[in-house]
């Protein structure tokens, strides 16, 4: 199979720009501006660009805790982005949300959940309505190995079945709940992957490898958007960051530096890198003037969230109610 | 029982009720039905969904056959799932529709409550206004014939604590209709608690659409001596209650809250100004209920007009308990507010 | 394979205990007595019988609101059921329980809800109490079709897979939740049955079939009893009342007439009792005999229920709180 | 924000704490772990489980490493499933096991609502005391760094309204570990809410097994002019305040319920009875909350002690804010109470 170079530079491109953009978060993260408790993707980056590469502006996604990824994949607002994570006005959730809190309606995201499994029924509620309103747009919901421990995840996806629901979801299976591993929460594959494929498409993808993720989702977003219902793709991957916070702040004792390291090297951005170079679809320049250029925007995010405004404590009770 | 067949239709108590020049009859269910079904003729984006709301009881009464007339894809049944229906409420609205989900018994609200609660009510707050979810849940108090502990509770005390929800329990068929289509028309979730022994009763509906507003409460009969806020059937019984003590010189003022969250403080408090006491009837737990909300509110700002301690009407801090004598032991009616009544001016 | 006759006399005689019980309480529910809501289970008495039979004395059972015959197969006191239907201090939760709440500790039955799938991960927490306790009893969990809409039996299932727990999962798959069908509300067949086999044993069995419901509880009885860990038994039948109140209190047009005469067809008395005949394991004689017995016992416990006296209502606020 | 190691522990104000002639100094995480690992030493039907109270962070301390000393068979790691695993408590409990399950924090319990309410807290009512359920349930309100709306709710106003659940809350080390011991030796559900403020005070903390008992409250500080009852860790604070009025001829007197259900009204009556008024300070929402309750409480049995109208400080009815100064904004704590405290004697 062959991919448009657009396709592979675009993958590149958001994998680069969510890892930069964590790094940067991290690296600023103990001066004690960003009061957020923040959730670090690192490693995890070819799922979200994976299968946003498939969505359209217009199409929805729902997203969790961890969430900095999906938002920046499905387009998200950068500046606004970092805004909220110091807290200030021009926030995309005017420093009411935080970093587990974050939207952008223009981009399709409508609002993440910090209650863990709490976005898979909405995620797939915005599905009923795409249905109800004829529309070919899809939703899908982004969670993580710990909210497939939630009941919520098998009543919802029993109802995407029954409807026919253009819904994906993506379990992100990270390994690691805080520091459960999965080992001590579920019982083996989730069980999803045992239904009939004429019932729920399912698939179990390498996490770190983005095109794995690209062709699974993009199977799935087609099937969603031509009417034909619902899939399920897990993709195996690894939070290298602790739970929460930068990497100083990761505790030790419920994983090994070997698993760490391991993982670590099957950074999903190095070896993508390394593919294109080798097929010559990207040069070191390329990818050099690529960095610059992500560099440079974060760059400006950070400044203009720096020298933003909190909001003006007066405003503590707006937005309880839409008018 | 479940039957609604042989159910004996009562006509409300000839209270203040503002219909009008509206002479029309019909069924308390009816009004609810007809709200709905004004509100799906009116806007293509309102639809309803629920265990069992296509099937014959039609959840007694209120969604019966709805179906028929607006197809399964708005009126549908779904698993009982309260958790994830709820979040797919939250989902739908959010992409644009307006789901209004129904429940048999509030009882079955608690298996949703992480949706209601941590999700649907805090999702305008949560994201600085750049998105809403205008939803609406209704769920239908159960009591008598040995509901018992699971099937009977009234949860208002519960979410009357929750900022982000409306809450709405209307008493009257006026208002039954007028309420749901103002909860249909909110930009924001909204909770209608209903009552069963509404259901058995018939008022004064005007057949077109209007809504009652959220947040304004109602004087259904104007007294001097002590002040009544009842919630739901209660207000019925409240009002019965004012005529029998009528004759002993004592003139109770009836108070309807209609909406319990935002709460119309500024009338309870207008009328305890007047009466200089207050007795609260509240067909929910007692502590940290309905009763403890509204009687702290007046010892918090409107001490100064009390000339009596406050009386707190409500169910004792028990689960329902089954067999028929104990329900009447258990639930509080006529009887006690008007003991309350003579107590409180004494 | 060949059944002992007194297994076969066993599970005909709760089954027709059962019936009969249903019987009586529906030819006087009209008279206004018993003022709680009846889930009638006539037409699924196999699957109580067929499962309890395995069952001793001190292992567990869990139940729902249509538990009249999960309480009686296991051994649950006849008066004090009947006594709790009228609402007497007699009845086994001293009529604060009504229909829906029936215990009898000394049978193992601690409790049954009235909410859907609520008994079930107590029935699974009484399989964890059995395994730390290093018993060798079990715990079983009878349940709706609607209660596999919620969540909690995925959740409940899976702790008890992860846990290796002695709990044995009884679908009682009667296709109504009220009136709505199971169509209506699930996608297929239990998603549990497509879990590998080393993970969950299950098994689909005709629900109205005595033996078939005998022979595969009898394997997850055992399995359960022996540490092997849970099983997942679903059972075919019908409700051939309406969901609550007697004969004449069900609603029409949720479904037809033949559908209900075709399971009419199907009792799983009647075939059951021919079927001993046949093999000549009982006689004409001896189920008459049986009938008599039971219908005099039930006589009894109506004339005990009717004339034992309703709690005080001083005790009103009795028992909230285990002192 | 996480890491619990650079944490400044901040010793619990000199007031009141039934300690007799103790010395001895504990954080309050550890008086936790202490009572935990006394009743699993003492009993063994007691188990913990939760997630994560088997790893690093071993539940803020509470658990740290008890896995190592009791075997991962007492001690261990769930998956998330609020729901089931509050039902699977429920079981254990019913077939003789003690369980306590650890929640990092209440927003969680929303997930468990129908186990908790329906199930837990009806079992031993339902069935004419036929069974009981002896479990403990454990959360942690969250505060600060950004927690925002949904893990940082204070929600003990909804679990006060429930008949069949005991309610603490405790102040002090000394109470973490008696109310601990006291739970888990109960024979029915209790839910302990504790706040992560808590977490950062050392306190005097006898080493042996005591408990503290159930439904007794306790005056933290005497005082003659105005009466505040303060849940949690705005004991501390109220204390603090008091003693900053102190100079201006105010002595408030403190007082901590410690278990909010059963409450301890004598003492509060008793109190008010004396002081002549009320201020009650709660760290969750205002309407519908504590502060309804006990308002509505003295307002009804303690009014004509009351010679001014009663004050509640509580959060504002909103989700928590993100950004700092908004947190800032929302919270009361000292300041409050002490304006409250001057305003309250005018
Ligand atoms: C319902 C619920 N329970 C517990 C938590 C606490 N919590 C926050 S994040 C998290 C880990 C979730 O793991 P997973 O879903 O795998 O996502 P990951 O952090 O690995 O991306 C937990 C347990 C929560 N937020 N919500
Ligand atoms: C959580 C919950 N939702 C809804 C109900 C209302 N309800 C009572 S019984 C029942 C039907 C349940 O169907 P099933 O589990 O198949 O049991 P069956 O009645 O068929 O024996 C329903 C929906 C309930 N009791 N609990
Ligand atoms: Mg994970
Ligand atoms: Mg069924």
């Amino acid at each position: 199979m062959t991919y448009p170079k657009k396709v592979l530079h675009k993958l590149l491109f958001d994998m680069m720009l969510i890892r930069r953009v964590q790094l940067a978060i991290e690296s600023r993260y103990m001066d004690n501006e960003m009061k957020t408790p923040v959730h670090l993707c690192i490693g995890q980056e070819a799922v979200a660009a994976g299968v946003c590469a498939h969505l359209k502006k217009n199409d929805y996604i729902s997203s969790n805790h961890r969430g900095h990824g999906h938002y920046l994949a499905k387009g998200g607002n950068l500046k606004a982005l970092i805004a909220e994570l110091y807290g200030r006005e021009t926030g995309c959730s005017k420093g009411r949300g935080g970093s587990m809190h974050l939207v952008d309606t223009g981009a399709g995201h409508y609002g993440s959940s910090s209650i863990v499994g709490g976005g898979i029924p909405i995620g797939t509620g915005i599905g009923m309505a795409i249905k109800m309103q004829r529309q070919k747009r899809v939703s899908t919901v982004f969670f993580g190995d710990g909210a497939a421990d939630e009941g919520v995840l098998y009543e919802s996806i029993n109802f995407a079945v029954l409807k026919k629901l253009p819904v994906i979801f993506i379990l992100e299976n990270n390994q690691y709940s805080v520091c459960s591993h999965i080992s001590a929460r579920q019982t083996g594959n989730s069980i999803f992957h045992a239904l009939p494929a004429k019932m729920l498409p399912s698939k179990i993808v390498d996490g770190n490898d983005a095109l794995a993720v690209y062709d699974a989702s993009g199977k799935a977003v087609e099937r969603a958007r031509t009417g034909k219902g619902p899939s399920f793709i897990e993709c195996r991957t690894y939070r290298i960051r602790g739970h929460a916070g930068c990497a100083s702040q990761d505790v030790s004792g419920y994983r090994t530096a070997e698993e760490i390291s391991q993982w670590g090297k099957r950074c999903p951005i190095t070896s993508f890198q390394k593919m294109l170079l080798k097929k010559k679809m990207i040069t070191e320049n390329e990818i050099h003037k690529t960095e610059k250029k992500i560099n440079s925007r974060i760059q400006d995010a950070f400044d203009y969230a720096r020298q933003a405004a909190p909001p003006a404590p007066e405003t503590l009770s707006a937005n309880l109610f839409r008018e | 029982m479940l039957t609604s067949e042989n159910k004996i239709m009562i006509h409300e108590p000839d209270f203040f009720r503002e219909c009008g020049a509206c002479k029309r009859v019909i069924g308390y269910p009816e009004a609810i039905r007809e709200a709905l079904q004004l509100a799906m003729q009116n806007d293509r984006r309102v639809f309803i969904m629920g265990q069992g709301v296509d099937d014959p009881y039609g959840m007694f009464g209120a969604t019966k056959d709805l179906h028929r007339e607006f197809g399964r894809e708005r009126v549908f049944d779904t698993p009982l799932s309260e958790g994830a229906l709820t979040g797919i409420s939250v989902g739908a609205a959010l992409a644009g529709m307006r789901p209004v989900y129904f429940h048999n018994r509030p009882d079955f609200l608690l298996l949703a409550m992480d949706q209601l609660v941590n999700h649907a009510a805090k999702w305008s707050y949560m994201f600085g206004g750049a998105v809403h979810v205008p939803m609406v849940v209704w769920a239908c108090i159960g009591r008598g014939w040995g509901s018992a502990a699971q099937h009977s509770q009234a949860l208002q005390g519960l979410f009357m604590h929750i900022p982000g929800l409306k809450l709405l329990m209307p008493s009257t068929c006026h208002d039954a209709k007028g309420l749901m289509l103002a909860a249909i028309d909110d930009e924001n979730p909204v909770l209608i608690i209903d009552h069963r022994l509404n259901f058995n009763t018939t008022g004064l509906v005007p057949s077109g659409p209007y809504t009652v507003p959220i947040g304004r409460g109602i004087v259904r009969r104007p007294g001097r001596d002590v002040t009544v806020v009842a919630v739901s059937h209660l207000v019925t019984d409240a009002f019965h209650a004012a005529q029998d003590v009528s004759s002993q010189g004592i003139e109770a003022e009836i108070i309807d809250p209609r909406t319990l969250r935002p709460l119309d403080e500024e009338l309870i408090l207008a009328s305890v100004a007047k009466t200089g006491r207050l007795i609260i009837a509240d067909c929910g737990w007692k502590t940290g209920g309905v009763t403890a909300e509204i009687g702290a509110l007046v010892a918090e700002k409107g001490f100064a007009y009390l000339k009596a301690p406050i009386m707190r009407l409500a169910s004792p801090d028990l689960p329902t308990p089954a067999a028929g004598n104990l329900e009447e032991a258990f639930y509080v009616g006529r009887n006690d507010i008007r003991k309350a009544m003579i107590e409180i001016v004494r």
